[in-house]
């Protein structure tokens, strides 16, 4: 019911301020792993300093890379940030608003067809939690090497987001998992539940990086 | 002279009771060696590996293959009623052959008929 | 739609009869493990209606420890005794993405041997682990000689990746940066001798159990998976090959020198119980080309891995590196803030990726499929819960 | 009562009396219908007894066969008399007879 | 061997005993299962009785028929039906009183119209009665008495499939069948 | 036992086993040999050689060789000896201990394994007795709500039952605790019994997967008890007999009856293995599916005795298929005619029973491991699958054979003044 | 009738092994034969050497008591602490060396790799069962003793199947 007000506030912080760790993710792979698209691997040069557009730092995107990325900026235009473009990973943030239109484009048009892997990471300092959906795709050949990183980012308080389960069916159990590891309350998920901790965990999620393991 | 059949029968009886003479000690036995430690109640709960039973452990219906249970009853007694004709076969003319052909025609479509409702699925 | 109704619209188009008056009556809970002799260390609780399931809810996390969480505090190296921890039988792949990630994260290159060792360990590996899952079905479908052959002959390659890296199963042998050491001498002759007995024993496993006409009863049309819904649940490995999609890692995206190996994706178009068993069966066989092919093409001599400092970091960024594994794709996703212990390891598993298809395959099968289905979908437990 | 160390027809005549007596008493007091079919075997049971002994009695063995086709008569109505409890509780959820009555409307 | 004359009567009142005991409790055992436990003890008993009267074919068919079958399915059903269901005494003391009454009239007449008649004088002891070769029973079956197992046939047929046609289940008939 | 040995001092080792002795002493003086007394006085002991055995005279005979054998010789045939001893109880349950032992040695074998090893020094040939007193010493653990009566009498019922089974097996000619005219019926009259006691032990568990057990035990007994019933009457039908005995003299006059029905002995080695529970008919023990299927609940020695009376059906249902399909106890002479050669005092040695029981044994042996093999070779396969081969396939076969018997009784092949009949 | 052929060809695969040697090892009459000495590393190359990774062997001629296999143990087991010992060595100045608890350490064999100055190997002896925790921990002194291992079983390969020895 009031997921509506939850869901407009966080998109504020999320679109405001540019995660410092996320967008300063300019290494180049030492070891380009693909026998098609072997780049001589270009001498890492880390720029740690903030800014805004990231495409432009990576040393020259592959080609067809690119091209996936500018079919999906053709459609949504600036809601979608890309973060980098390497061979074979693409990493692209939009609002929690938009993901499931994006996620729905991307599964229709594009051809990503399953999600490998629901992750989150908590940024204190920012004071977001980081929510990574890595799409791949099994029915079309030349996306079977490629892994889109879709991203999103919470109000780290008062972590939600919409659901892809409606998008990608694998997602159900990922989702679960990242909503008790990482506290993001999924809103349209089935069973926001307990899922892999024991039944009578009473702590903060565990994930969550002011969770200390005991000792350490 | 009444009975004779039944001392005939006697030595399974005897061998019943026997059964009994060799697996009841075993068990009293086995009573007395064995240790007895009660004080843990979870112990002598039902399996349910590991968790806290649910349910009623007894209530149970088996229904698919009830048909079958009921099928058994009848040709039970249809495979036992061969063994008279089995028997006298020897004793009786080749024409009393006739009637358990008979006999079996009408079990066989009884049974393939059954066996017909019994497979079909959905409806058990 | 709740995740239960979910379910009973899929036992429809199953073509199951979900029954809707006086269930209590007819419906038993059955909760399958954890102390279950068929389910390892996870439990999943199921309704069956006679003889027939009508509900399954997987409840995983009874052996899960942590991975991810701990990794955060032990830097890159220190990190690979543990997350080998989750599924030791398979313990060479489970650190290969981890360290394929860690290299690209702090810029390494593996030298042209180390790579190749590294392969070697994995494919032995990946025998061992198949075999091992092939032991389990054997006994889980009531088949003892089946589950004996498989843990005798997993000794061949377990002894030889004793004598390659010095331990029987947690092997902690691949490394950021290259392999632990070089191979013993003599070790290629004695692979070779035991990979070609080894494929003459695959013969015999086919007569005893493949081709047996009582297991491809038991396990033939049973809990078919379509390659539609093996799409949308997201399935990998053999799960995936066995709903007909030539979809391999080491193909699709090959690392280390997987391109310069010749050899074929092994898969089903059924989709059935009977090929999710015998997809890691053909992949075992074609394990054992790679192993010779490797044997034969790796160089004589040279370094097996690179230097690097004792505590190597990176500059911040992240990296997703998959390799395949005995259970499907595994992936490490690492971010690093450019210090020497990571800043956020995912493990993303295969085993994880096909619980999801353990109830969507189990609503509408017989109980007795249970084990069947459940232990053809390659789902390792414990790799599952990290 | 026994003349001479041997059973007699008469005394295999009163077992049977007694079972009848016995399944005639569960037929009208009992209302549960499992407990009704038990009375009636009692009862078919009983009828078997005494074809057998006259069948000991007269030397012939069609007493014997006679018992053969009641005994399996009685099979037969035991499977279609569950059949029918097993209807019945379907139905009603009971398998008190009174009940079956009462709500039959 | 053992058996013979002198065995028979103390025997036969064992075996009498018995049947009779486990009739009541059939009817009277507080679980139902209990009850089935004790019927199928009573068949073994009539079994017995068959056995004293020399018709060793009839017994083993009893208790093949009764305990194999006939007890096996009882007790199955019992087990289907819930267990509340099972605890229902309805039965009032005086019309458990009135059973009492019948069964006690009812032997006490049959019995005394019994002892009345003649029967132990023509046919009463055994002594002078052969014993009948149970080869016999299938001769007859098969010659004079074979339209009855014709009959028979028919009415085991009917029963089954009457029985089955019930045990089904009505409410999902009309929806589609799984056809494999 | 750690906790003996911390304060252990021989000197009261000592003194209680002189106490227990003198317990012993002190009940046997009281009510053992008041009860021998008893026993002696009013007891009639029957005569041996012309003298009555009186307990003076079994004194000297058994001190006086020349008076042993026949006391011996009177006792192997009575018929206590027959019950407990012979062609009963221990010579079944002692072929069920050597079946046990086989069973872990083949198929140990058969899986490139060793099998016991340990216990016994030779091979593990003490692995059963370590086995048996291992359950003795366990806790019976019986489950709370449990139908108490049912859940203890059901294993000893197993048992007895299969003793039953046993009574009417003859081993040899003349050997057979109970010769019934309607022998072959009576032990499916007795089989009849064990659906019934895995039901109501399962139902006595409270337990849900005894419970699945039990049911699926159920319908698979009752899935084959048919064929198998069908199976035998095409072997009643050759013989025309229903005694155990007269079947096996039949085979002998004629030939071995799985020459003539071969498909009837197909149909009862699968229906039989389907009654003993064996692989690839395991499903009501389906340890995968239902945990230990309608064993679940049992611990320690009501589990023991219902695998005892498990094995000793097997002999019994061994037993039976060698006497309805291969002659029994036939077979070429090949024991001595005399154990001492030039001996010619009262002999309790008969050669053609050495011989029968030789060849008897022998046979019994070849069917046990013709029924361990499917272990070794075959998974366990589904209820449905299990219950349409029982119903729709195995039946249809059991009549082809009955078919083909009564075609060679009446054409004159077998049956009395038959071709083949000699 | 492919079924009943290839259920004959079962049969036959089957009891072809009665007859194949079996191939189980009897473990405490026989021993596992292992590569080399056990698990050691070259820090010169940086490259370990071959070898079962065993208990730990530590020279006490070459340990400075630098405390680097304590440091990698860290992170992984916390198996490695590092005692005072009773020995003058020159080039332990401290007087400090490691002490293992075997009841923690997973075998990895990192400590060797950390360890700079060929002092900590690994060896063949993986027989350290004790009744006591308190066993399991090895001291320096301990460590030092080479182990007496004796291995000479491995895998025979032949026509009738392999067997180990």
């Amino acid at each position: 019911m009031s997921s509506n007000n939850n869901k407009e506030e966080p998109k504020k912080p999320a679109a405001a301020p540019p995660a410092k760790p996320s967008t300063t993710k300019t290494t180049a792979p030492a070891k380009p792993a693909t026998p098609a698209a072997a780049k001589p691997p270009a001498p890492a040069a880390p720029k740690p300093a903030a800014a805004a557009p990231p495409p432009k730092k990576e040393p020259e995107p592959p080609a067809f890379e690119k091209g996936l990325v500018d079919e999906i900026k053709k459609k949504f235009g600036d809601s979608i940030k890309t973060v980098f473009i390497r061979p074979l990973r693409i990493k692209i943030q939009v609002e929690p608003r938009d993901i499931t239109e994006v996620a729905t484009f991307l599964r229709d048009s594009m051809g990503f067809d399953h999600a490998e892997s629901v992750t989150g990471t908590d940024y204190p300092k920012d004071g977001q939690i980081e929510v990574t959906y890595h799409l791949g795709s099994y029915s079309r050949d030349d996306l079977g090497a490629q892994v889109l990183s879709l991203t999103t980012r919470t109000n780290r308080d008062d972590a939600r987001l919409p659901t892809l389960i409606n998008v990608y069916k694998s997602v159900e159990y990922h989702e679960r998992e990242t909503f008790e590891m990482l506290g993001v309350y999924f809103d349209g998920h089935p069973r926001n539940e307990r899922f892999l901790l024991p039944e009578d965990w009473a702590d903060i999620p565990p994930l969550r990086k002011d969770f200390r393991i005991k000792g350490r | 002279m009444a009975g004779e059949t039944a001392a005939d029968f006697a030595p399974i009886l005897y061998m019943l009771g026997f059964g009994l003479v060799a697996s009841v000690p075993a068990l009293i036995l086995s009573r007395l060696v064995s240790p007895r430690r009660r004080y843990n109640p979870v112990k002598f709960l039902p399996m349910e590996c590991g968790q806290m039973p649910t349910g009623e452990g007894r209530s149970h219906f088996m229904m698919q293959y009830y048909a079958y249970i009921l099928m058994f009853v009848v040709f039970d007694v249809m495979s036992i009623f061969l063994y008279a004709w089995g028997t006298a076969l020897f004793s009786i003319p080749k024409a009393a052959t006739l009637p358990i052909i008979g006999f079996l025609g009408i079990m066989f479509a009884a049974m393939g008929y059954a066996l017909f409702l019994a497979g079909r699925k959905g409806i058990w | 739609m709740t995740s239960l109704e979910d379910k009973f619209e899929e036992s429809k188009r199953l073509g199951l009869q979900i029954v809707k008056e006086s269930e209590e009556d007819r419906l038993m809970t059955l909760s399958i493990g954890p102390q279950h002799p068929g389910s390892g260390h996870f439990r999943f609780t199921i309704k069956v209606d006679g003889d027939y399931i009508v509900y399954c809810d997987p409840d995983p996390g009874y052996v899960h420890r942590g991975e991810e969480k701990m990794s955060e505090y032990r830097n890159f190296i220190q990190n690979i005794p543990h997350l080998e921890r989750p599924v030791i039988h398979d313990s060479t792949n489970i650190t290969y993405a981890y360290s394929l990630a860690v290299e690209e994260l702090v810029g390494i290159e593996v030298p042209r041997r180390g790579q190749y060792i590294r392969a070697i360990a994995s494919e032995l590996n990946r025998q061992v682990y198949t075999l091992y899952w092939l032991a389990i079905y054997g006994i889980f479908l009531g088949h003892s000689t089946m589950f004996m052959w498989p843990t005798g002959d997993r000794e061949l390659f377990i002894d030889l990746l004793e004598a390659l890296t010095g331990a029987r199963v947690t092997h902690a042998f691949n490394i950021p940066g290259g392999v632990r050491n070089d191979t013993p001498d003599g070790f290629k002759d004695r692979c070779i001798r035991q990979v070609r007995y080894f494929e003459k024993r695959l013969k015999e496993y086919e007569d005893i159990f493949y081709n047996n006409p009582l297991f491809r009863q038991r396990t033939e049309q049973v809990g078919v998976l379509t390659k539609e819904d093996a799409i949308k649940l997201g399935v990998a490995g053999s799960v995936l090959r066995a709903s007909g999609i030539p979809y391999d890692i080491r193909k699709a995206e090959p690392y280390d020198i997987y391109n310069e190996i010749d050899f074929k994706v092994q898969y089903m178009k059924t989709g059935d119980s009977f090929a999710r068993s015998y997809v890691p069966f053909l992949d075992m066989k074609e394990s054992c080309h790679i192993i010779e092919q490797l044997l034969d093409k790796m160089p004589q001599s040279g370094e097996v891995r690179a230097k690097l400092q004792p505590n190597p970091k990176g500059p911040p960024g992240e990296a997703y590196r998959r390799v395949e594994s005995g259970r499907g794709a595994l992936g490490y996703h690492i971010i690093s803030d450019g210090t020497p212990k990571p800043y956020r390891v995912k493990i993303s598993v295969g085993s994880f990726r096909n619980m999801l298809a353990l109830p969507f395959l189990l609503v509408g099968q017989k109980l007795a499929d249970m084990p069947s289905v459940y232990w053809s979908l390659n789902y390792w437990p414990v790799e599952a819960d990290r | 009562m026994w003349s001479n160390n041997m059973s007699e027809l008469i005394d295999f005549m009163l077992v049977a009396v007694a079972l009848v007596a016995v399944g005639i008493y569960g037929l009208v007091v009992k209302r549960n219908a499992i407990r009704m079919l038990f009375s009636i075997e009692i009862i078919a049971n009983a009828a078997n007894l005494t074809l057998v002994a006259f069948s000991r009695g007269l030397s012939n063995a069609q007493g014997q066969t006679f018992a053969l086709f009641s005994i399996a008569i009685a099979a037969a109505e035991v499977a279609v008399g569950l059949g029918l409890i097993i209807v019945a509780y379907r139905l009603y959820k009971e398998i008190d007879v009174a009940e079956f009555r009462s709500m039959r409307g | 061997m053992t058996g013979g004359p002198h065995m028979a009567d103390p025997i036969f009142i064992a075996v009498a005993v018995l049947t009779v005991g486990t009739a009541i409790l059939a009817l009277e055992a507080r679980e139902l299962i209990y009850g089935a436990i004790a019927l199928a003890i009573s068949m073994l008993g009539i079994a017995g009785f068959f056995l004293l009267l020399d018709a060793p074919f009839v017994a083993m068919f009893q208790i093949a028929v009764y305990v194999g079958a006939v007890a096996v399915l009882i007790i199955f059903t019992v087990m289907l039906v819930r267990t509340q269901a099972l605890f229902t005494t309805k039965e009032d003391k005086k019309r458990k009183g009135a059973g009492i009454a019948l069964m006690l009239i009812i032997m006490a007449s049959l019995g005394a119209l019994l002892l009345a008649s003649g029967l132990n004088g023509q046919f009463g002891n055994f002594d002078n009665a052969q014993t009948v070769d149970f080869k016999q029973i299938g001769h007859l079956m098969l010659t004079y008495y074979a339209p009855a197992l014709i009959i028979l046939g028919l009415t085991l047929a009917g029963s089954v499939i009457a029985a089955l046609a019930l045990a089904r289940r009505e409410d999902v008939e009309q929806q589609h069948e799984r056809t494999d | 036992m750690a906790t003996y040995t911390k304060n252990f001092r021989f000197g009261e080792f000592v003194g209680s086993l002189i106490w227990l002795i003198l317990w012993i002493l002190i009940i046997i003086a009281l009510v053992g040999l008041p009860l021998i007394f008893i026993v002696l006085f009013y007891v009639p002991l029957p005569p041996v050689n012309g003298q009555v055995l009186t307990p003076y005279l079994f004194l000297t005979m058994t001190v006086d060789p020349s008076r042993t054998l026949p006391i011996i010789k009177y006792m192997i045939h009575t018929d206590l000896f027959r019950i407990t001893t012979f062609p009963g109880f221990t010579y079944a349950a002692l072929i069920a201990a050597v079946t046990i032992f086989i069973e872990r040695k083949f198929l140990a074998k058969m899986q490139l394994r060793v099998g016991p090893l340990y216990a016994g020094k030779i091979e593990g040939i003490l692995q059963l007795i370590a086995d048996g007193l291992k359950l003795i010493a366990k806790e019976i653990i019986v489950p709370s709500g449990a139908d108490k009566p049912l859940f203890w009498a059901a294993p000893i019922a197993f048992v007895a039952a299969a003793a039953a089974v046993v009574a009417l097996i003859p081993a040899a000619p003349t050997w057979v605790a109970a010769n019934v005219d309607v022998g072959l019926l009576a032990v499916f009259a007795i089989l009849g019994f064990f659906p019934l006691i895995a039901l109501l032990f399962s139902w006595a568990s409270n337990s849900k997967y005894p419970f699945i057990g039990g049911l699926r035990a159920l319908h698979q007994m009752i899935a084959f008890e048919i064929p198998f019933i069908l199976s035998a009457l095409s072997v009643v039908i050759l013989s025309g007999t229903l005694n155990l005995t007269g079947i096996v003299n039949s085979q002998i006059t004629s030939y071995w009856f799985i020459f003539f029905a071969p498909i009837s002995a197909f149909v009862f080695y699968i229906s039989s293995l389907a009654e003993l529970e064996r692989i690839p008919f395991d499903l009501p023990e389906a340890e995968s599916e239902i945990v230990a299927g309608w064993l679940t609940e049992t611990s320690g020695m009501i589990y023991g005795l219902l695998q005892l009376g498990s094995y000793v059906k097997t002999y019994a249902l061994a037993a039976l298929f060698v006497i309805l399909f291969l002659g029994g106890w036939a077979g070429p002479a090949v024991m001595p005619v005399e154990l001492i050669p030039g001996y010619t005092g009262v002999q309790i040695y008969n050669h053609t029973t050495a011989d029968a029981i030789l060849w008897f044994t022998l046979k019994v042996f070849g069917v046990i491991m013709l029924m361990l093999l499917p272990r070794g070779i075959s998974p366990r396969i589904r209820i449905d699958i299990l219950l349409h081969t029982g119903w729709y396939k195995l039946i249809v076969l059991a009549f082809i054979n009955i078919f083909v018997a009564l075609a060679l009784i009446y054409g004159g092949i077998l049956g009395p003044g038959g071709l083949l009949v000699r | 009738m492919t079924s009943a052929g290839d259920l004959i060809k079962a049969i036959e695969s089957g009891s072809k092994h009665l007859v194949i040697r079996r191939f189980t090892f009897r473990y405490p009459e026989q021993k596992l034969k292992f590569v080399g000495d056990g698990y050691q590393f070259d820090p010169k190359r940086g490259v370990g050497i071959a070898g079962y990774r065993g208990r730990h062997i530590l020279f006490h001629d070459k340990c400075t008591g630098c405390q680097l296999c304590a440091i990698a143990c860290e992170g992984i087991a916390e198996a490695i602490g590092m005692v005072k010992v009773d020995e003058q060595w020159k080039q332990n100045k401290k007087a400090i060396m490691p002490q293992i608890d075997f009841g923690k350490c997973v075998f990895c064999g990192l400590c060797v790799d950390a360890c700079p100055f060929y002092a900590l190997f690994m060896t063949n002896d993986y027989e350290l069962s004790s009744f006591t925790k308190e066993h399991l921990i090895y001291t320096p002194a301990q460590l030092a003793i080479k182990p007496k291992y004796q291995g000479d079983v491995e895998i025979v390969i032949d026509d009738r199947g392999a067997t180990h020895g």
